[in-house]
């Protein structure tokens, strides 16, 4: 498969014909009714829901709650569990889109399980790349405590590196002090590209009930309104990491991709925007190219090497 | 095939305090709609990042309309209400499974219960069911006379029986002490749509006898087509393994957990 | 002066006649004219711009960007210097409003820096309390990181407590991976409370300069967006710490207010909802006894006492 | 006594390709409008934190009606332009200083400079320069020909030199140029509303002359009332040491630096 045009990216494992794919969690393993609405055909990758080792029931409901501009959730990484993903997941969504690139999401309460997980998973065939989760903050074992200290991180990264068969993006939690010095670990631990961010901590309390409207009491926040938080981020982590980036936190439209190449991205994913756009991806793929025109970018590959090279005058 | 709509708003008019009937007018997949089912409703303000799930009270191919009634809970359902005629609105839908209906012409007697919002689809449904040929009897509580909306379309399609709180109107009661007065074994089948307790009650009562039991449930949703586990439920083959919006709102009265 | 009612609240050095003030830098010395549209003497406190020992002139223009439901801001605690906010600012202020607390924030570059600016403004007999600002995310010297490091923060709390002649509330920065660890610093350093939360660190770039849209390249970011994030953190420091907690973020209703009450707070500050609703204070002042007749709650001294019991009995 | 008010939308309509005029009726404090003075709009969607600054075109006490002129620049202007009349903007203003319009029934010749969204205030003061005697040149550049607007309010009020880029109408190249080609030295005003360029160019021109020097600046505000020191410039006096939205937005082009 060759890629060409000038939304064409090629990261570590991604050869995409453009830089959109759904987030972990948002478009589940392309087996649900948003499907129906577009040809996933036209998806740059898809980036399925978390895999742990043994199925995993998530959290109690209220998982869900509405917040200014964004969305607490609080699913905590239910899934069938990475052998039924490989035998009943994966197989009907490579048939039915057998060019769409695949990133897997895996996320495990111990060292030993993520490793086990990746394994599985990068030795599947199926899978283009692994999205390490070390940021769900979700979950009570495991998840974000593995992305906050930058030596857990580290040494998880280089754990799942020696055993992966397929590039490595580790996505990073924005609930830290310094999001630099865990991008730094993991870039010394071996990683090929980064995902940032995963979601902010956050709570609502519901006036009548006086209690936390989600189950769970906190959940992670995304949407629109993280995006500032997300545009730093990256700002300051491809300034300091030579390390691909698939960016994401509240993206709705092309502009808001190309503020996020600009920031140091290298591909972008769409999470939340989906629940009120559900066409939110191919909306964007097809206003990519206007909106270069626009600005006058002659290709996404080309922007990012403006960005990153304008960058090292920068520092 | 799902599609999102923009549909204009045709009428709104508040049928009770705080309750209100909004019609939409537009392309629509009117062939795709059983009573039951329901949209995802975006309000036109960018700081709501979730579409409101609304069931369909009524829907007609012919006039290229649907009709949602709601109660105004929160800030999207208050500015729902202000919304005046003309206004586009973005519709995902027709979403969920719906009631099963079952055979045509069947003479059987069905019992539909509500309370609150949970009245709209049980509108449709009792149409349709009476369409079929069911005997149709609903019961539906209200706090008060005053808030009672619905009446005449359960009159239409069937019998009627009243709760309020206060005794203003009707039984005085809960809709649950009103059908504790009542033999419900005749019922083939019973429809339920209302607040957990009512279901509750509903599958209590019947949970002994043969009536088919078929209950439609609310939960908060961030996608509604199944793709965030976000609204899930227990049923008695597993912990939270199925999705409302997806393979529900109804579910099968003896299996799900509430 | 006596206070009664049901928005009445007491916490250190400050008797409220109602819990809302305005949010330090959201309404200057009250010398603007958001002073004309109310009468400050409605207001529960207000809490002034930061001062420093020296004037500051802040950083260069763009200062101001606007995100979904939220605000940058990267002033950069312009000011006067302390000596001028005694002499002609607080004189004025005081004597228009004679029975309007004032809450001074402060910042420093230095330990001494603060130490000198919290000693003149306690003195002054002009302010209720201070409110220790060290988390400014605008400033290079000082500001936020004092407010990321638990020793560098109880030490500073420590040596302004040393010599403030009246309560002092530390301010904390959201900024951080464990913000219950930097609260129980500054607790054990002696704060008499706590004032939360400070802006997020968040970033907008044009997309056709290419460059951020402050000049100062990163800002902080306000407004309705971080609300749920201010909720989390002050729902989990009330629980670890017992300290009563100014709380702030996104609060523009007198819902807002009451969620902030079940998070845990003792009184509310508001700042970016002026912006749009320059009434905001009044406004939410008007409303709140309506929401606690709605809630069945008595008072707002009654719901501090039943949140604070209710969180004993969680633990 | 500085106020908001709900003022409904009266008319809108496109004075030229992504320039809108947009006329705005009720209460609002119409006698402290001076030239100059602008308002803060609120975007009626609640994402939007900030109210937009926009310049007061023209205000008329009697019909109870304030004209606002914008360019479409961003997504709040494009929603702005998207609003019908009958819908209600929360208005808060008049604000600024507005311009020094010195004695009455002089007869010196004045001149105004503007390009691009620098107009709108413009039209408002050459009236008001124009009733109270004085000779009125404006001098107003734009891109092309069908990008211009307001020719018929400058040259209702005085005398109006026009520059296009292209050329294709009245003067070819910018304002700046088209001034060059003047001798400046009669006039014994010049105001200016535009670009920093257009600000920087009129400074610079008119520095070594007697001509008392006005420019209206813009800057990002939050509050717009001097609250926040969001909106600071410097002038010879001290680093941002003037806010725009209180002290300005206008400044004597001799104090402020560009
Ligand atoms: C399948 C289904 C069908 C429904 N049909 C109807 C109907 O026909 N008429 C009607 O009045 N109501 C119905 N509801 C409930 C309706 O969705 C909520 O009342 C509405 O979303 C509240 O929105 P709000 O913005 O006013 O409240 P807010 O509290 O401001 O909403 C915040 C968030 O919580 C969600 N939420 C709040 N309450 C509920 C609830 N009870 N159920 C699900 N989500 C909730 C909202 O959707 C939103 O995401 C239905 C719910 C479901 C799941
Ligand atoms: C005193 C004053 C008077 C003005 N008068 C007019 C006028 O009469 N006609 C007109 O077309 N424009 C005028 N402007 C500029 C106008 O405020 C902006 O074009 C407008 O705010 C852009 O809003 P937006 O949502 O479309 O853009 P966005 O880029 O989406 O806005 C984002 C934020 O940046 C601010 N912003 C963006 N551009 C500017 C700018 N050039 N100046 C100030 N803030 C900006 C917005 O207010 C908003 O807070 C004036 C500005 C000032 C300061
Ligand atoms: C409902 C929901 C479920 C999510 N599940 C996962 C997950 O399983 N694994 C993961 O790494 N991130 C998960 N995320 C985080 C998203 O992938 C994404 O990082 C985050 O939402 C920010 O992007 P957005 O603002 O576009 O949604 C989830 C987010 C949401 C809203
Ligand atoms: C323009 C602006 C200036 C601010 N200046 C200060 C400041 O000088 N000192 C300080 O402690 N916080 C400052 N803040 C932070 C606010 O006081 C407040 O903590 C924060 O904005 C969150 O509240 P809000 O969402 O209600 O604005 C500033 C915020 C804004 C928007
Ligand atoms: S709401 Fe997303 S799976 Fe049901
Ligand atoms: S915009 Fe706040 S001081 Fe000018």
């Amino acid at each position: 498969m060759t890629i060409a045009g000038r939304l064409a990216v090629e990261l570590p494992g991604l050869k995409l014909k453009n830089p959109v794919m759904p987030a972990s969690g948002c478009f589940g393993f392309g087996d649900n009714r948003y499907a129906e609405m577009f040809d996933l055909n036209e998806l740059g990758a898809i980036i399925i829901k978390a895999a742990t080792l043994k199925q995993r029931d998530g959290n109690p409901v209220p998982r869900i709650a509405e917040t200014k501009s964004g969305v607490l959730n609080a699913v905590g990484l239910q899934n069938p569990g990475v052998d039924v993903i490989l035998h009943d997941k994966l197989p009907v969504l490579h048939k039915k889109y057998p060019e769409l690139p695949v990133v897997a999401n895996i996320a495990g309460a111990t060292e030993a399980e993520y490793v086990k997980v990746a394994q599985k998973m990068s030795a599947s065939g199926m899978v283009s790349a692994l999205e390490l989760n070390i940021s769900c903050p979700n979950v009570h074992e495991g998840g974000m405590l593995f992305g906050t200290d930058p030596t857990t991180a580290r040494r998880l990264t280089e754990a799942v590196k020696e055993v992966s068969q397929v590039p490595v993006y580790v996505k990073l939690s924005p609930n830290v002090t310094d999001i630099v010095e865990i991008a730094q670990a993991v870039a010394a631990g071996g990683a090929d590209g980064l995902s940032m961010i995963n979601t902010l901590l956050g709570m609502r309390i519901d006036l009548k009930t006086r209690k936390p409207i989600l189950a769970n009491k906190t959940g992670g926040l995304s949407g629109p309104g993280i995006k500032p938080i997300a545009v730093r981020m990256i700002y300051q982590v491809s300034r300091a990491v030579d390390l691909p980036i698939i960016a994401m936190g509240g993206i709705e439209t092309a502009d808001d991709v190309i503020e996020m190449y600009l920031a140091g991205a290298s591909a972008v994913a769409i999470g939340t925007a989906h629940f009120h756009n559900p066409t939110a991806c191919p909306d964007i793929i097809e206003a990519l190219p206007r909106k270069l025109d626009e600005l006058g970018i002659s290709s996404l590959r080309d922007l990012i090497t403006e960005v990153r090279s304008a960058q090292t005058n920068d520092n | 095939m799902l599609t999102k709509n923009n549909l204009e708003i045709a009428a709104q008019e508040e049928l009770a305090p705080g309750i209100y009937r909004i019609v939409l007018h537009g392309e629509f997949d009117y062939a795709a709609v059983r009573p039951g089912c329901f949209v995802m409703l975006q309000l036109p303000d960018e700081a709501y990042q979730l579409r409101r799930p609304l069931a369909i009270a009524a829907s007609n191919e012919t006039q290229k309309t649907i009709a949602l009634i709601y109660r105004v809970v929160g800030d999207g359902t208050r500015l729902l209400s202000k919304l005046t005629p003309g206004m586009l609105l973005s519709i995902l839908g027709p979403l969920g499974n719906g009631f099963s209906l079952g055979a045509d012409n069947s003479a059987e007697e069905v019992l539909l219960v509500g309370g609150g919002t949970g009245l709209p689809p049980l509108m449709m449904l009792a149409q349709a069911l009476n369409e079929k040929g069911y005997a149709v009897t609903t019961a539906i509580g209200f706090r008060t006379a005053s808030m009672a909306f619905g009446e005449k379309e359960f009159e239409h399609n069937g019998k009627l029986l009243l709760a309020t709180d206060d005794g203003s109107k009707g039984f005085k009661g809960n809709v649950g002490e009103l059908l504790a007065k009542q033999s419900v074994k005749k019922y083939a089948k019973v429809y339920a749509c209302g607040p957990a307790g009512l279901l509750q009650m509903v599958q209590k009562r019947f949970a002994e006898t043969e009536t088919e039991i078929y209950l439609s449930l609310e939960s908060r949703m961030a996608c509604g087509v199944g793709a965030c586990e976000g609204c899930v439920v227990s049923t008695k083959d597993g912990i939270f393994n199925k999705r409302v919006c997806l393979e529900g709102p109804v579910f099968d009265g003896r299996e799900v957990i509430l």
